[in-house]
């Protein structure tokens, strides 16, 4: 599998971390609702088929990156930096 | 039909003319008192108790494939009951007492093997934490036995006790460890189920959970709607794919995991040992292959393959550990779909849907569990309550913080 | 016997080798098993199951008979393949899974007991009385089961894996692969053209084919002295592409040097990682066997591998023979055998209008029924419509018709398509993205086709890359129509072999349909068809065929199992190349190392690091007394430790201090410039993740330390925070670990020992307890900190790493002259636990701010990392267990970590637990053994008496129960 | 007053030669990590001209101008390698990575095969031509590589530059021994 990181370009899977679902992005804010945690933290769509998940190019430029994907045949079709992320980019809630 | 000795003898005299299906091959009925999604391991179990224990018999398992074809039919076959923390010790305390009477209950020889198995350690603090387990095993009732490193040798003498990069400092022994034939446990508890009257129905994929005013009523499949007063989810890695047809959305996340099988080699290795430190784990089964494997590929995935990062790093486990095996060609690898929690523990719990049930979130350690977890789902779909073994694994401890993390690694769900 | 002029080895050269003990001289360009069967030798092995004796079917790495043990000591090799193992000077191979000899084989009573053997037997019985399977059944069935043998050796030969990358990967160099690769590399493209083969042609080495009225080969040796010329191109020999994984990454291994008397350094094998932006599957196709009784007899092989013997190796599979097929295949080898001098007994076609034509006798629409000779074919019955004849014959070639070699398009979940004209599977459209099938693994048989279709393969892989095809004149060839008639087994009597590694009966299958084990992995699972060496590449059509037959089912309908990776058996030390020893992961050394090592130090393994244990002293006998006096350093002169495998961050920017807020429970933006403080970090779940000090050197500038377990992992935490959560927050970060080599200096004369090294002395005053700063060490800058891990007073200091070896030496050196010297790691954890100071063994990642005592330090006034989660009603509570000390009530006592906790007057059960012991130490401080332990409620339950029971090491102590900081609770010597 | 002496990254034995290739110890004496703050990148590449003649650069980029260099090291920050970082101070991070990282110095023909053996990208001159550096892995480790005449620097963490050096040897010498079998 390769991931081609915004920086470096294509690399091996090798390269990189993997951290879970974009939901990880949308952190609750302070005196949120537990449920709000639960679903950030625990509840996965799990998807069989496209999906967006954070990977970490961490034998790279240690970048986080959002990586568009389809968990049945393995495609990737977009890598995006976190750290670039709109607020509008982001499947719910809010971010500092 | 009784299985025997006598009776393939018997049989091979008359050229094997005289073997009756293992199964039926019956078409769905309109209505069952019961349903299971799922007819892997735990879901052909679970028809088993409910058949067994509870008197269940109008009881269909649904299969979108053929039986025992997820994680059942492709995993490392290891069955022990070596967890410590209170809540997983006496589920697989049980499940292994349940092992240890398979075949005289099933009538089917699923080849459970109590070969022993030995956890390495490789420094004085992972010692520490498996005194801490063993110890545990040992108020569970169960066995274990600390070995130094001389100790370990005289089991496995094979090592490299030399030059390896983690050097052994010993092991834990738990001798009622072992393995079993995969295929021959969903077959054996197909035809069990299959004796008592359960529908195992193939080729019939759950296309729709029929709900009403929060009690479900049924379900629609590839083959027709079938209603039912009771429906066990117990789809493993797709769990979260039957759990959405009922608005469900779990605390799961499907990864792969690869292992591998060596061509048949005469018998080189007899235990199962399992080396932490490269995360790699092998037995060699009746066959002869050396049955292996490592960690998670570490990406969410449905694709029931892996990549070659992983499969790297497990033959180099492999080499640092034991390179006697090198020269052991591998023949065949292959992935399975794990339903990870977020804290490596599973879930059998009701839902709150009345009358719709959950069992999953076994994560790379059902096969062990195949029969305890049958027995308890049964217990909870027959009687409402959850066993008192398996109360622990509820669907909501996530939110209340009641975690049950042997890894410690924590809410991620790759990492367990 | 060898045919005179026929072949492409060398024959002036004589190469001698051994198979079983005997003596034989081969050539090179042979292969073992072409050399044995010059030889005359056809008996080369066992059957898995019924210890039949079998011979070659095959001239391929999908052999399933020929099966030998080659090398000896560590080096021995079972299970290697006698058709592609090639043969070098004293090579020695011996056959395997037999006893006491291949000839007369003890198992061998298992082929008359098959009656009882059927698939699936063993899930019938074995089951009484329970005891018995673990102690007599089984280990007879292992015994018997397996085929060759592992040394029990460790492999101590070379391996190595690379990396490869190209524009386009050529899988295959028979015609198809030539042709693709001559015109992508025209093209410019860079070319890998990989051939698992010890020579590049495919069947043009084996057939008798004309290409632009050159003989075959002399046209595939122009076009590889064109390719090998070209810079661009890479030609891979003995180099199979062992599985198509994702991103156009192919595995291949690479047999280096498997056919080398003495390889030296050279690796024996190379495991490839190819990645490649298009690739062509140019693999060719295997012939299939077909299923009549007894055709698994030595002399039985299939059409192509007779004609491959004798064409490339002029080796004669027998002197007089008969050839079974369904296709055209039988005529092209009546024609070659004849024409080599080999009488051709018969050729036996099933199909009524078969066009064979020849100089011999020749039965349509006729059967082989029968088969006869035990170690050696002797001869053959055949049906006809005339009835039944039996022939003299110690050869019969058969042939099935033609499988393509799609393996690689399975790899990702592609499920072939039955082609009902070729009865036969054929690759799925894209079912590998990027990777393109032509020629005969496509289905295309003839050699015009499979030109035709690699220079179009390559045509449409150059067009995905943007590049164009120059235009090759497709070469003049022969151009048959493929004609075959499904023959799969022979209907009658007898037992017809299907998978003849695993034993698989025709037979087999159909008990499998009949006790419903109907899906084509029921069937498989059930009778081991498919699972054998060989992974059903000569079975699974044929067995699949039976299925369907048996249940009623087209083959379409039957489906098909799936082919997963590797393509050729890949050994565990290819893949795991450079793992062996300590390869398995980097070592990591600090600057102290040489130094603690010639202090003879055992350097024991932390995480990746090595640290010295302890640093034994003349008439020590033990590693309790070596520690015990290093404890006795710190508590009463000073001792020196190096530290600097704790993580090291280095943060700088105006919002550091607000950024470590987040990550950190308590604050730090409030810490004035020149100061410390201890920092506990969570998990955004809650659980304490790490916790260290971090200093803040300036207004915008913090360097915090982590535990040495968590660098990494603090790293990859604090990049996700700042980018995903918190991208605006103007601070930068880098590790800086390595930069620095530190050191702790504990104990009363710690200040003594430091102000005799630093350029400029320090007071209390000047730098008290959790100061930080700037220090000059004999002209080398330097970095001070007042902080303390064992209670003592205490420094780390901190010089770039150049420095580390000299000044740890110095400041030992000191340190002795003053009553002290080095500590190490055991030292350490003794002081740390008479302070009752935590590490991961305490938070082990299911430990709470709540259960060491540390709630309040999660701030009210902010939010934090993992502060909600914390929060959750089964993170806190009297249920759980915290944070004690326990002392045994007769202090000689020891106590054991891992050791678990019971009221007094409970019995030791898993329903009574109250808590564990995560570490424990004898205090030569205090005189006593002590332990850190979780005890249920335990801060309620000081001065409590419980009972430690440690099943394993045999220990039951009564302890009380106590703060856990034991030494100096007030803490004055650190701040004194 | 007596100085500290200091001591190498490396084991004593470099440097080794096997065929064409040669490894040694690099002779960089200086690497500063430079990580501009928020908004000042352009202002860190006018001070890195106006300094030195070069620029912060873009990812896989390695400049050079005379015996100063700055290669790509990572998201958002680059190494300035023997050249003064003065001219930075406040307009971004600097930090002092001199002791932190070891440099190997691969050259000879035939040196992109034998990191092909280590490295996951592809080092031939086509795809990592000159003015190219690569924050990616070397083994287990991580590494920073960078195009050199004839050849590469290898940065690995210093704790690793025993492991580093082994690896890209035992990689050097399979090599050179397969020249004679194949």
């Amino acid at each position: 599998m390769r991931i081609t990181c915004p920086l470096c370009g294509p690399r091996d899977r090798r390269e990189f971390y993997y951290y879970g679902a974009e939901d990880y992005l949308n952190r609750p804010t302070e005196g949120a609702a537990p449920e709000a945690w639960d679903d950030y933290l625990h509840l996965r769509d799990n998807p069989a088929g496209m999906t967006r998940d954070l990977w970490y190019h961490e034998q790279g430029c240690a970048a986080w990156l959002r990586v568009t994907r389809n968990t049945v045949t393995h495609e990737i079709s977009e890598t995006e930096l976190v750290s670039a992320l709109k607020p509008g980019d982001l499947k719910k809630g809010a971010r500092t | 039909m009784r299985y025997s000795g006598l009776k393939v003898i018997t049989e091979g005299l008359f050229g094997n003319k005289g073997w009756k299906p293992a199964w039926r091959n019956p078409a769905p009925k309109a209505e069952y008192d019961a349903i299971i999604i799922g007819g892997g391991g735990h879901g052909l179990s679970t028809a088993y108790y409910l058949a067994k224990n509870h008197g269940l018999t109008n009881i269909a398992v649904l299969e979108k494939g053929y039986l025992g074809s997820g994680n059942i039919g492709r995993n490392t076959t290891i069955v022990r009951a070596n967890y410590f923390l209170p809540g997983n010790s006496q589920f697989y305390s049980h499940s292994l007492k349940l092992w240890e009477g398979l075949e005289a209950d099933l009538n089917y020889n699923v080849m459970h093997s109590q070969r022993g198995l030995i956890n390495l350690f490789h420094s004085d603090g992972q010692r520490d934490a498996f005194a801490r387990r063993g110890n545990a095993m040992i108020n569970q009732g169960d066995d274990a036995e600390l070995l130094d490193r001389e100790g370990v040798r005289k089991h496995l003498p094979y090592l490299d006790f030399e030059q390896t990069r983690f050097p052994i400092y010993g092991g834990l022994l738990h001798r009622r460890g072992g393995t079993a034939r995969h295929d021959a446990v969903a077959w054996g508890y197909a035809r069990g189920a299959d004796q008592r009257g359960v529908d195992l129905i193939q080729n019939c994929e759950v296309t729709g959970i029929d709900i009403e005013n929060g009690v479900v009523k049924g379900v629609q499949t590839t083959r027709g709607p079938i209603r039912a007063k009771k429906v066990g989810m117990i789809a493993a890695g797709r769990s979260g794919q039957v759990a959405a047809m009922a608005g469900m959305r779990l605390p799961v996340e499907s990864h792969i995991l690869q292992a591998f099988v060596t061509e048949g080699l005469k018998p080189v290795i007899d235990h199962v040992i399992s080396f932490g430190m490269g995360h790699f784990y092998i037995s060699q089964s009746d066959k002869g292959g050396l049955v292996f494997g490592g960690d998670l590929d570490f990406y969410a995935s449905y694709a029931s393959r892996g990549n070659l990062p992983m499969v790297e790093h497990v033959m180099e486990a492999g080499m640092t550990l034991m390179p006697m095996i090198g020269r052991a060609k591998v023949l065949r690898s292959w992935g399975g779909i794990m339903d990870m929690t977020p804290d490596g523990s599973p879930i059998i719990d009701k839902t709150h849907i009345e009358g719709l049930f959950i069992d999953c979130g076994w994560n790379y350690g059902g096969f062990k569990a195949v029969p305890a977890s049958g027995w308890c789902m049964a217990h909870l779909m027959a009687t409402g309550d959850s066993h008192p073994v398996a109360r622990r694994f509820r669907l909501n401890r996530f939110a209340t913080g009641h975690l049950l993390d042997e890894e410690g690694t924590g809410s991620q769900h790759n990492l367990h | 016997m060898r045919v005179k002029g026929k072949g492409l080895i060398d024959r002036a050269t004589h190469i001698g080798f051994s198979f079983d003990g005997r003596d034989y001289v081969g050539h090179p360009g042979d292969t073992l098993a072409s050399a044995l069967m010059a030889n005359g030798v056809h008996l080369l092995g066992r059957s898995f199951k019924y210890h039949r004796p079998r011979g070659v079917l095959t001239a391929g790495s999908e052999e399933p008979n020929a099966l030998v043990e080659v090398l000896e000591g560590a080096q021995k090799t079972p299970n290697t393949r006698a058709t592609v193992q090639e043969l070098f000077q004293g090579l020695k191979a011996q056959s395997q899974n037999r006893w006491p000899s291949l000839k007369y084989d003890a198992l061998a009573i298992n082929d008359v007991l098959s009656p009882f053997l059927s698939a699936g037997f063993y899930y019938k019985t074995f089951m009484w009385p329970r005891a018995f399977w673990e102690r007599l059944y089984e280990p007879i069935i292992r015994r018997a089961a397996g085929l060759g043998a592992l040394s029990g050796k460790h492999d101590e030969s070379q391996y190595e894996k690379a990396f490869a990358f190209c524009d386009i990967l050529v899988i295959g160099s028979g015609p198809a692969g030539l042709i693709a690769a001559l015109t992508a590399a025209r093209a410019g493209a860079d070319v890998i053209l990989a051939e698992e083969d010890s020579r590049m042609g495919g069947r043009l080495l084996a057939d008798t084919v004309e290409i632009d009225g050159k003989p075959g080969l002399v046209w595939a040796e122009e076009i590889l002295a064109e390719l090998h010329a070209m810079p661009n191109v890479r030609l891979m020999t003995r180099t199979a592409v062992t599985g198509a994984y994702d991103g156009g990454t192919f595995g291949a291994l690479e047999r280096v040097s498997l056919h080398v008397a003495k390889p030296g350094d050279t690796p024996r094998e190379c495991f490839w990682r190819i990645v490649a932006g298009q690739a062509i599957l140019a693999t060719g196709a295997l012939e299939r066997p077909i299923g009549f009784p007894d055709n698994d007899r030595p002399g039985i092989l299939t059409a192509s591998a007779a004609r491959a013997y004798l064409n490339r190796w002029g080796a004669t599979p027998g002197k007089s023979i008969a050839i079974f097929a369904n296709n055209d295949d039988a005529r092209r080898t009546a024609d070659d055998m004849a024409a080599s001098g080999i009488k051709v007994a018969a050729v036996i076609d099933a199909r009524p209008d078969s066009s064979a034509l020849g100089d011999y006798p020749i039965y349509r629409g006729a059967e082989v029924i029968a088969t006869h000779g035990r170690h050696a074919l002797k001869g053959i019955t055949v049906q006809t419509r005339d009835g039944s004849h039996d022939l003299a014959v110690d050869c019969l070639a058969m042939s099935g018709g033609w499988n393509p070699t799609l393996h690689l398009t399975c790899h990702m979940n592609g499920r072939p398509l039955w082609n009902p004209t070729l009865q036969a599977f054929v690759p799925a459209p894209n079912a590998v993205p990027g990777l393109t099938p032509c020629g005969a693994a496509n289905g295309t048989f003839s050699t015009a086709g499979c030109l035709t279709e690699g220079h179009a393969a390559a045509a449409a892989a150059l067009a995905a890359l943007g590049r164009t095809a120059p235009d090759i004149m497709p070469p003049r060839t022969e151009d048959s129509v493929y004609d075959v008639s499904p023959l799969w087994v022979v209907p009658g009597k007898g037992r017809a072999w299907l998978d003849f590694a695993n034993d698989v009966t025709a037979k087999d299958v159909r008990l499998a349909a009949q006790e419903n084990f109907a899906s084509v992995e029921h069937m498989k699972r059930y009778t081991t068809q498919g699972m054998a060496p060989d992974q059903g590449k000569n079975s699974n059509v044929g067995a699949l065929a039976v299925l369907a037959d048996a249940t009623g089912r087209g083959i379409p309908e039957t489906g098909t199992t799936t082919f997963r990776p590797p393509y050729v058996p890949v050994s565990i030390a290819a893949m795991g190349a450079g793992g062996r020893a300590t390869g398995f992961a980097p070592q990591r050394f600090t600057t102290s190392h040489a130094a603690s090592v010639e202090r003879g130090a055992p350097m024991i393994e932390a995480g990746l690091w090595y640290r010295p244990s302890y640093f034994p002293r003349p008439g020590e006998k033990t590693w309790r007394q070596s520690c015990d006096r290093e404890v006795g350093y710190v508590r009463n002169a000073v001792g020196v430790c190096d530290v600097s495998t704790l993580g090291k961050i280095d943060l700088q920017g105006a919002d550091a201090g607000a950024f470590l807020d987040l990550v950190y429970t308590n604050t730090f933006s409030t810490l004035k410039p020149g100061r410390v403080r201890y920092g506990l970090m969570l998990r955004e779940d809650g659980l304490v993740m790490d916790d260290g000090t971090s200093a803040r050197l300036s207004a915008t500038h913090f360097l915090m330390t982590t535990t040495t377990a968590a660098a990494g992992l603090v790293m990859r935490h604090l990049d996700f925070v700042h980018q995903a959560l918190a991208p605006k927050m103007d601070v930068r970060f880098i590790s800086v670990t390595e930069q620095w080599a530190q050191f702790a200096v504990a104990g009363p004369k710690s200040r003594e020992l430091l102000n005799s090294v630093l350029d400029a002395p320090v007071t209390d005053e000047a730098f008290p307890f959790m100061a930080c700063g700037e220090v000059m060490v004999k002209g080398v800058n330097a970095r001070l900190f007042r902080i303390s891990f064992s209670g003592e007073h205490a420094y780390e200091i901190a010089v770039p790493a150049r420095y580390g070896n000299a000044l740890f030496r110095d400041l030992v050196a000191r340190a002795e002259t003053l009553g002290g010297g080095a500590y190490g790691m055991e030292a350490l954890n003794v002081l740390r636990i008479e302070k009752g100071l935590i590490t991961h063994t305490e938070i082990h990642g299911r430990t709470t701010a709540f259960d060491i005592g540390a709630a309040k330090m999660i701030s009210a006034k902010k939010d934090c990392i993992g502060k909600a989660a914390a929060q959750r009603p089964g993170m806190i509570g009297p249920e759980r267990e915290q944070l004690v000390g326990l002392r045994p009530i007769d202090h000689t006592k020891p106590i054991g970590a891992g050791a678990h906790l019971f009221n007094p007057d409970d019995a030791a059960t898993r329903a009574n637990d109250q808590g564990y012991i995560t570490s424990v130490c004898w205090s030569p401080t205090m005189d006593t053994y002590l332990g850190l332990a979780f005890l249920k409620n335990g801060r309620a339950r000081l001065h409590d008496e419980v009972r430690v029971v440690d099943h394993l090491r045999k220990a039951d102590v009564i302890c009380v129960v106590v703060d856990p900081v034991f030494f100096d609770p007030k803490g004055d010597r650190a701040r004194g | 007053m007596a100085s500290l002496i200091t001591t190498s990254a490396f084991d004593t034995g470099l440097p080794v030669t096997h065929g064409a290739l040669t490894l040694a110890a690099a002779p960089v004496t200086r690497i500063t990590s430079v990580a501009p703050f928020n908004g000042k990148e352009k202002a860190v590449s006018a001070a890195l001209k106006s300094a030195h003649g070069l620029a912060f650069p873009a990812p896989n980029r390695v400049l050079e101008k005379g015996a100063a260099r700055i290669a790509f090291a990572g998201r958002g920050t680059a190494f300035l390698i023997d050249a003064d970082p003065a001219a930075l101070d406040g307009i971004a991070a600097l930090t002092d990575q001199s002791d932190g990282w070891a440099i190997l110095r691969l050259t000879g023909a035939g040196a992109e095969d034998a990191l092909a053996r280590l490295v996951p990208i592809d080092l031939r001159p086509v795809a990592f031509p000159a003015g190219t550096a690569a924050r990616t892995a070397l083994g287990h480790m991580m590494t920073l590589i960078l195009r050199v005449e004839n050849g590469f620097d290898i940065l690995v963490m210093r704790s690793m530059a025993h492991t580093a050096t082994h690896e890209i040897v035992t990689a050097m010498a399979a090599l050179s021994a397969r020249a004679a079998h194949v």
